[in-house]
């Protein structure tokens, strides 16, 4: 047999990065501290040239490659990018927080970077065991960063319990697969496929077992209810670049999870998983937007207004349409956008040994800088899905594929759940713009954090104002399946 | 004639509220950099209030059709349109928010003293966008400014209001976003039915029964909370009384016509027979709306608190005009009352305003808005006296002001409808009398109450402008409405039509 | 014509707003100069269009200013419908109105509020004017508010007086209620006929008449009735008929000027006047001309009783206005348009002469108005003294006056009515009539004895001033005091009997009292022979003669009689307990339900527990979900299973 | 003769053993610990049983690849649970809930 060398052409992006993420591993050990700045240019430069090799390998058209088992397409391709890109997001918001607070290591950089060929691997995934390889090599790396500040305690707690919960999650998820692979005899998302449409016998209750468990995965991996419960304390426990990183990139990783295995591999199935998916939607929905306004620390609300955005975001896919799929993604890249920059302030606000985590640290922040309390002005507000931010079209489209599906009695739900989600939004607002500051320094912030911090901003209002092209896109790359 | 006449009354506005937010703020009013904020402002405001006239006399009264038309795509995925245009009923209404935002603009001069560009900016930015509610001819534009609307006003009151200016604030947002969101279901359902948001579409494509009141109730609390109706009325006294003078102007003058609007934009031609399903419901709640909350007003101890009540008490009008069309279909009366609900709202939003401006002349100089706190204010304020009496007398629906207008035809027409409609709308004659005037003789009339009375000040030049030109309007509009009504009375007829129709 | 009616109407409203909004600028002198030179051009050209109307033999006109708006077909305009009616209302009011302006210049003298005060009655000439050549409802509507916004100004014109400013809004309200029922009026002949305009109504009331309505389900009701019932009540509120009379004599806290000019010659007759122009219409409801005799007889009587205990001396007067109205309402009752029209002008001369002599003594009593510090004035003050004669006269019907004429002729006609068949309530009209002149000669005289004869009870350094009021205020009174005296003599027979008014008032020939009356009418010369046998002549004189007894003979009765009958002083000097109905009754009342439905309804249900009850339950739960994130590993790992269990339940009972 | 199913009920009672313990176990993390490792184990005896049934080797390659990932999270399951020792001094279970609501 011929060694296809195309094959790895499509695998290319990935085998860069691995190959740039030893390059960086291996220069950090030789940088001194007061030189880690290289290896930040360097995770950056790395970021860079995978993205220059992901456009530059975009296929024409679906390709299978390494027996089947892994997959470019352009919804790899889409995801691939945005992944791309907000860990380089992450990375940028990052850099000034750490050397402030003496965190400037290089591993920040490198799991970040080996979480992101995670990523990228389950972007590609065209079977079980890929998709496995590439969330075990998220997760791990996630693992670690949230415990990467060593000297903190609730990092280390919050550490262990993303461990363990995430442990059982990929174990309910292997015991899922391995069902699966009992009942059709493969691993490869196409094969399954076929086989259920070979042998609509196996369409009974064993695969429905191994179904359910795999949904256990797919759940824990966006943090619906009630496999949520690592979401908040990750993200108060995590340093706030970690918990910016958590919040954002593997998001989009976690819908890649749901697309590849529940629809690619089991679209057939839609009548089993539909199910589950609705309720602990409805249940994350309505639980992440009452208990957030009970909340006192930012981002432990953002974590619950998280929980509240997996339910829009599954309730799209839960509706089995194409046009759900898509919304699900506009949604999820759209969110990931805001919630970016909402970690974006919260570390900007924050400073040597002083974590700017409550809400009341965003008191009289209008006074303090203008131009960044309008931008977390922007950031809440297309959260909480007011026009003409990006947030409200991506409910807007949710709600749409739901009311497509015939469920007007969930388009209703999702839409008055967002009113109590308004209020704990508007709460940030009020903090900023109605009271007066307990701190007045001026903000200090590098250029490209600034520039960075704007363009976000500014970006969910420009992409509100031309979301056109990017819900084609999802049409598009959702609907050439 | 301009081509894009509407874009430029829009984002006009709104690229002056960028300017002066780009200015930057400085809280030293007398600063040179805050003196050349104010008069940006009031240029902006002005240049679109006179190219706003254009409106008018571009404008013509003798077709139904949208005019001044603007079209191009947005987002083509979802067949969305920027798509503007005019009739009779939002002309008028666009009129009136350019006429009003230069007044505020000039009230709040000097009265606003900190972060004076974002306020400035706030109401620019805000005329844009209700200028957007009344032009968008597509059902997505509309929305998005409708709900965008609510941004800056939420700043206006939450910054510079009251003490309980947080809470009356947030309740305002959530309030009217709790209405909104079962629109924008509606909106997408009726989306899904014809393939596109384009309003026109929405009133011609047929709809069954059942969905068409499911759709009118969605329609229903958007529009009433907006207006508002009782029972859901309860935001708008606590946003009055806590927004500055300005935001309480605009809110009275111009955001509780939205809900109006809405529903002769949509729920009257979009569900007509939703509609006709619920007449009678909301021909009750607006009675209620005049009669209970008449008598609330009675006995409110803050002028604001009572100036909001009778604005929902005038609002019941408006509604009961609108929804009394299927009484008297295919007879005449139907389009006098839609119009006198139409007018009572341009009126209304002038008396208002006025009511809430004078209120602030005061506020500015005792910092109370407690009706005890007053007493005798035509000793120290004579001038002001008199236009606060003219106000009052316009609010109470004297003859010869805006305000008799609307009610008159109003009830004529509900008369026609059900002789107990107007029996109860009329009740207003002696109900806003009632209370309007127990107010002026508490405020205005009396031996001078106190030593913050005693030291009052009459009208300066700023505030004797602003309160000339809101007289002179009501003044107008009172004894010679047939402009207004002309604008307006094809376009009423095209509605009542409309509203006949059978669509299931 | 149509420039002078222009003229007419707008010369008042024209310095009314020079004087009120130029008022400092032009100061004094210049704010009378102004109102009172176009109100005498409005006097002049009214005049002018009277002669040509009666003498020139000039066709009623019916013109349109401007159209005030149209929809849906419904054309509302501004316009003038000048007829006699119209006319003789015209010269009344510009008249009357003109004596008050000079007069003013004199009771106003020292107010700092003077320029204010002349741009108020300039505009309520305006108003007036608006009301009465209207010829259409809107315009008649319009005309009726404005003179009631303009009366409110008026009572409460010293607005640092707590009961001045407590009346205008209590005159306010009260008016309001009547235009309540005024404009639903308004609105069924809308319903009816679709038109506001006169000319259009009346040429429909047939048709109208021949309809019903179901006011209330099962029981239909005659449109025509229900329309006119409507509108009267509106002239109840104007005309200050029972039980709507309440704020008239509250309304006596205004200055004296306006009490002669608006509560007592013109503004309050604009409800009799409103009512003879619908003559079309009532003539075709006899349910509704019946209510009309009942209120008049009823405020006739009862409110002539109250003016025997009242001690102002302004209160005195009004509450004599009021049986006056009263009287009027009756005439229209029983279909005697004329005589109630012609009762309104020569009341409006003798009763503004008797406020202006009034305002005269008040002035030189330095604002003293209660009559039991006055007394024997007569010495001091003249020309006061024998006008106010004049006009006492002329109100008690002393045969000769103008009043006499009027008012023997309008008990007669009530008495007259009868004849066409009409019920109970014209016997019961025509009592309270003829005992209400009894009634008006003891108070009339009660008072003028009080004030102009006896013991001098003012004090000393009041005394010391007393003299003669200037010729600003003295003029004006001799101007009032000759057609109080003559007018009736020379006007009676062409406007009662005549056919003065022409097609302006339509009677329905059954019924025509006074064409009835008319075939006996030999001259004004021949009533006032036959004077003496009347009922009224001798009541009159039985009135004034107790009035000589109680007042000037035996000073000391008054006073035991009122312990002997204290329940019954009690009643009238409590005027009934009307006030303590409305204001302790209904205004109380209405205050409760206000606060009752502010504080249970809207904050206690809607905002309490409906929007902040919602809402504090959804924080509540907040609280308490919150307490789920319990932070054990154990618990997060059982929730994670919970769920599984929960997914695989699913999958093996709901599949 | 033992079948399929005899291997799937071994597994299936692993597996709810393992979760068992985690739920019940409120001491010792590293218990946790050793359940995630049995949570695995029982997978891997499905992977084996079914691809001996299914006579196909893709479980047992899941199998290998499985054990590696294992090995990999024990050491950063290790990791953190030092790094936790290290600040708190404890690894009790049941003092971890500093981070909750």
């Amino acid at each position: 047999m011929m060694m296809d060398f195309t094959q790895y052409i499509a695998a290319a992006p990935e085998m860069t990065l691995l190959v740039l993420i030893c390059v960086v591993l291996v220069a950090d050990l030789f940088f001194e501290d007061e030189r880690r700045i290289l290896t930040y240019w360097m995770a950056l430069a790395s970021l860079g040239i995978t993205l220059w090799v992901l456009l530059a390998t975009t296929p024409s058209a679906r390709m299978e490659v390494f027996s089947g088992s892994y997959v470019s397409d352009s919804l790899s391709q889409v995801l691939k990018l945005a992944v791309t890109g907000f860990v380089a997001v992450a990375f940028i918001y990052a850099r000034d927080y750490l050397r402030a607070n003496d965190l400037h290591k290089g591993e920040f950089y490198t799991l970040g970077l080996f979480g992101l060929l995670g990523m990228m691997i389950m972007a590609s995934a065209n079977s079980l065991l890929t998709m496995y390889l590439g969330l075990e090599t998220l997760a791990l790396s996630q693992y670690a960063l949230v415990a990467f500040d060593r000297n903190n305690e609730t990092s280390a707690e919050s550490a262990m319990k993303y461990f363990v919960l995430g442990a059982i999650a990929s174990g309910a998820l292997l015991y899922g697969i391995s069902w699966v692979y009992g009942v059709t005899g493969s691993i490869q998302f196409d094969q399954i496929a076929t086989a259920l449409l070979k042998d609509p016998a196996i369409n009974s209750m064993p695969l429905w077992f191994g179904v359910a468990f795999i949904v256990v995965g797919i759940a824990f991996k966006f943090g619906a209810v009630p496999f949520h419960m690592w979401l908040p304390d990750v993200y108060h426990g995590a340093r706030s670049p970690v918990t910016l990183y958590v919040a954002s990139a593997p998001k989009i990783a976690a819908f890649a999870l749901t697309i590849r295995i529940l629809v690619d591999a089991l679209g057939d199935l839609h009548d089993v998983w539909s199910g589950m998916i609705m309720v602990i939607a409805v249940l994350s929905l309505l639980l992440g937007n009452i208990v957030a306004i009970a909340q006192t620390n930012i981002k432990r609300m953002l974590a619950y207004s998280t929980i509240a955005h997996v339910g829009f975001i599954l309730l799209a896919v839960f509706t089995g349409t194409e046009e759900g799929y898509a919304a699900g993604l506009f949604y999820t890249l759209t969110y990931v956008v805001a919630a970016a920059g909402a970690f974006g302030m919260v570390i900007l606000l924050s400073r040597r040994g002083f974590e700017a985590e409550s809400l009341r640290d965003f008191k009289g922040l209008n006074a303090r800088s203008p131009w960044f309390a309008l931008m977390m002005m922007f950031l809440m507000m297309s959260m909480a899905g007011i026009p003409p931010f990006i947030g409200f079209f991506g409910k807007l489209n949710a709600i749409s594929a739901v009311l497509g599906g015939g469920y007007t009695g969930l388009a209703v739900l999702m839409m008055l759940a967002s009113v109590p989600g308004l209020y704990y939004y508007l709460k940030v607002v009020w903090y900023m713009y109605f009271e007066e500051p307990e701190d007045l320094a001026v903000l200090q912030a590098n250029t490209d954090t600034r520039l960075v911090m704007s363009l976000n901003g500014v970006a969910v209002l420009a992409l509100g104002i031309v979301p056109g092209w990017l819900w084609a896109l999802c049409l598009t790359v959702l609907g050439g399946q | 004639m301009v081509d894009n006449l509407l874009s430029i009354l829009i984002w006009l506005p709104v690229a002056g509220g960028v300017v002066l937010l780009a200015m930057g703020d400085d809280n030293d009013a007398a600063s040179a950099r805050a003196n050349a904020m104010r008069w940006t402002a009031l240029a902006v405001s002005v240049l679109t209030f006179v190219l706003s006239i254009g409106l008018y006399t571009g404008f013509d009264n003798n077709t139904a059709a949208m005019q001044f038309v603007e079209r191009a795509p947005w987002i083509d995925a979802i067949d969305v349109w920027y798509y503007l245009g005019v009739d009779g009923f939002s002309a008028p209404l666009i009129l009136l928010t350019t006429f009003i935002t230069p007044l505020v603009v000039i009230a709040g001069w000097d009265v606003i003293k900190t972060r004076p560009a974002q306020y400035f900016a706030a109401f620019l930015i805000l005329e844009g966008l209700m200028n957007g509610v009344f032009a968008a001819l597509d059902g997505l534009l509309f929305y998005v400014f409708w709900e965008a609307m609510l941004v800056p006003m939420f700043l206006i009151i939450g910054v510079w209001g009251g003490k309980r200016r947080v809470y009356a604030t947030l309740k305002f947002f959530l309030y009217t976003f709790l209405g909104s969101v079962l629109m924008l279901v509606a909106f997408i359902y009726l989306y899904r039915l014809t393939g596109s948001f384009d309003m026109a579409g929405w009133m011609e494509v047929p709809v069954g029964l059942t969905a068409q009141k499911l759709i009118f109730i969605a329609f229903l609390l958007a529009f009433a909370i907006k207006v508002p109706m009782w029972p859901v009325h309860t935001w708008l006294p606590d946003a009055h009384v806590e927004a500055p003078t300005g935001g309480s102007v605009i809110l009275a003058a111009i955001l509780l016509k939205m809900g109006g609007y809405g529903f002769v934009r949509f729920s009257l031609p979009m569900v007509p027979d939703g509609s006709r399903y619920f007449a009678g419901m909301m021909i009750a709640l607006s009675l209620i709306a005049v009669v209970y909350i008449g008598f609330v007003a009675l006995m409110q101890r803050d002028m604001k608190k009572l100036i909001a009540y009778s604005s929902i008490a005038h609002m019941g009008f408006v509604t009961l005009g609108f929804f009394i069309v299927w009484h008297m279909f295919g007879e005449s009366g139907a389009v006098l009352g839609v119009s006198g609900g139409m007018v009572q709202m341009v009126s209304h939003g002038l008396i208002s305003g006025a009511m809430f401006l004078c209120v602030g002349v005061l506020y500015d100089r005792v910092h109370s808005r407690k009706i005890a706190d007053y007493g005798g204010v035509a000793n120290t304020m004579p001038v002001f006296a008199a236009f606060m009496v003219l106000f009052a007398m316009a609010n109470a629906g004297l003859p010869g002001t805006s305000g008799f207008v609307g009610e008159f035809m109003v009830i004529i027409a509900s008369f026609k409808a059900n002789p107990w409609f107007a029996f109860f709308a009329a009740m207003t004659l002696v109900l806003g009398a009632a209370y309007t005037l127990w107010m002026i003789k508490r405020v205005v009339y009396g031996e001078v109450a106190n030593d913050h009375v005693a030291a009052l000040e009459d009208l300066n030049r700023r505030e004797f402008v602003v309160l000339g030109i809101l007289a002179f309007a009501v003044l107008l509009v009172g004894l010679w409405p047939a402009p207004l009504i002309d604008m307006m009375e094809v376009t009423i007829q095209h509605l009542v039509e409309q509203a006949g129709q059978t669509k299931y | 014509m149509y420039s002078y009616y222009l003229t007419i109407v707008l010369a008042p409203l024209f310095a009314a707003i020079v004087a009120g909004l130029f008022g400092h600028k032009i100061g004094r002198k210049g704010a009378h100069s102004i109102t009172i030179g176009a109100v005498g051009l409005s006097c002049l050209l009214s005049f002018y269009v009277l002669y040509r109307m009666y003498w020139g033999g000039a066709e009623p006109e019916n013109v349109s200013a401007y159209t005030w708006a149209v929809s849906d077909g419904l054309r509302m305009e501004i316009g003038f419908l000048v007829d006699r009616l119209t006319a003789l209302m015209m010269a009344v009011v510009t008249f009357v109105s003109l004596m008050v302006h000079v007069y003013t210049i004199g009771y106003m003298h020292d107010d700092p509020g003077y320029q204010r005060f002349f741009s108020y009655i300039s505009l309520f000439t305006f108003s007036m004017l608006m009301l009465v050549m209207s010829n259409n409802f809107l315009q008649l509507f319009f005309g009726w508010e404005a003179v009631g916004l303009v009366s409110y100004l008026l009572i409460g014109f010293w607005f640092k007086r707590e009961t001045a400013i407590f009346a205008n809004l209590k005159a306010f309200l009260v008016n309001r209620v009547g235009d309540f029922g005024f404009i639903l009026g308004i609105a069924a002949v809308v319903m009816f006929t679709g038109s506001l305009d006169y000319v259009a109504v009346f040429g429909q009331a047939e048709e109208v008449a021949a309809q019903s309505i179901e006011v209330f389900p099962g029981s239909p009701w005659n449109a025509m009735t229900l329309i006119c019932i409507l509108l009267f009540i509106g002239a109840m509120g104007k005309s200050a008929q029972a039980p709507l009379h309440v704020w008239l004599p509250d309304s006596m806290e205004g200055p004296t000027p306006i009490s002669a000019l608006i509560h007592a010659a013109t503004m309050v007759t604009a409800g009799i006047f409103m009512v003879a122009r619908m003559s079309p219409l009532y003539e075709f409801s006899t349910t509704a001309l019946a209510v009309v005799i009942v209120i008049g007889a009823i405020t006739a009587f009862f409110m002539g009783l109250l003016g025997i205990v009242q001690n102002d001396i302004k209160r005195v007067v009004a509450y004599s206005t009021l049986s006056q109205l009263g009287y009027m309402t009756v005439a229209l009752g029983a279909s005697a348009y004329g005589a109630a029209i012609f009762h309104l002008m020569t009341h409006a001369f003798f009763k503004a002469l008797l406020f202006l002599g009034a305002g005269s003594v008040i002035i030189a009593m330095h604002h003293e108005q209660d009559i039991r510090k006055m007394g024997g004035i007569r010495k001091y003050m003249p020309i006061t003294y024998w006008t106010s004669l004049i006009g006492s006269l002329a109100l008690i019907g002393f045969p000769g006056t103008a009043g006499f004429f009027s008012k023997d002729l309008l008990i007669e006609a009530v008495r007259e009515s009868h004849w066409h068949g009409a019920g109970a309530v014209y016997w019961i009209a025509y009592l309270s009539v003829l005992l209400g002149v009894f009634v008006t000669a003891l108070y009339s005289f009660r008072m003028f004895f009080l004030v102009f004869h006896g013991e001098e009870r003012m004090d000393k350094e009041t005394r010391s001033h007393l003299h003669e009021t200037p010729w600003v205020v003295t003029v004006p009174l001799i101007m009032l005091a000759i057609p109080s005296l003559v007018i009736g003599w020379y006007t009676v027979g062409p406007v009662l009997f005549g056919g003065f008014f022409g097609d302006a008032i339509v009677v329905d020939p059954g019924r025509d009292v006074l064409a009835h009356m008319g075939e006996h009418w030999h001259g004004p010369m021949g009533l006032l022979t036959h004077a003496w046998q009347t009922p009224v002549f001798w009541l009159a004189m039985a009135g004034l003669a107790t009035a000589v007894y109680f007042y000037l003979l035996r000073p000391d009765l008054p006073a035991k009689i009122k312990a002997k009958v204290e329940g019954l002083y009690n009643l009238l000097d409590r005027k009934y307990y009307f006030d303590d109905l409305y204001i302790k009754g209904f205004a109380a009342w209405g205050r409760g339900i206000g606060t009752a439905l502010w504080k249970r309804g809207d904050q206690f249900l809607i905002d309490g527990v409906l929007v902040n009850g919602t809402a504090n339950s959804v924080g509540k739960l907040a609280g308490v979900m919150r307490q789920l994130q319990s932070g054990y590993l154990y618990t997060y790992a059982f929730a994670m299973i919970i769920g599984l269990t929960m997914f695989l339940g699913w999958l093996i009972w709901f599949r | 003769m033992i079948g399929l199913q005899h291997y799937l009920t071994l597994s299936a009672m692993l597996f709810v053993l393992s979760i068992a313990g985690i739920i019940i176990n409120r001491r010792n993390l590293i218990l946790l610990l050793m359940c995630i490792e049995l949570m695995l184990l029982a997978v891997n005896f499905n992977f084996i049983a079914f691809s001996r049934y299914l006579g196909d080797e893709t479980g047992q390659v899941f199998v290998f690849f499985i054990l590696t990932v294992a090995a990999a999270e024990a050491a950063i399951g290790l990791a953190i649970l030092v790094v936790l020792f290290r600040t708190r001094r404890s690894i009790n279970v049941q003092e971890l809930n500093s981070l909750k609501g």
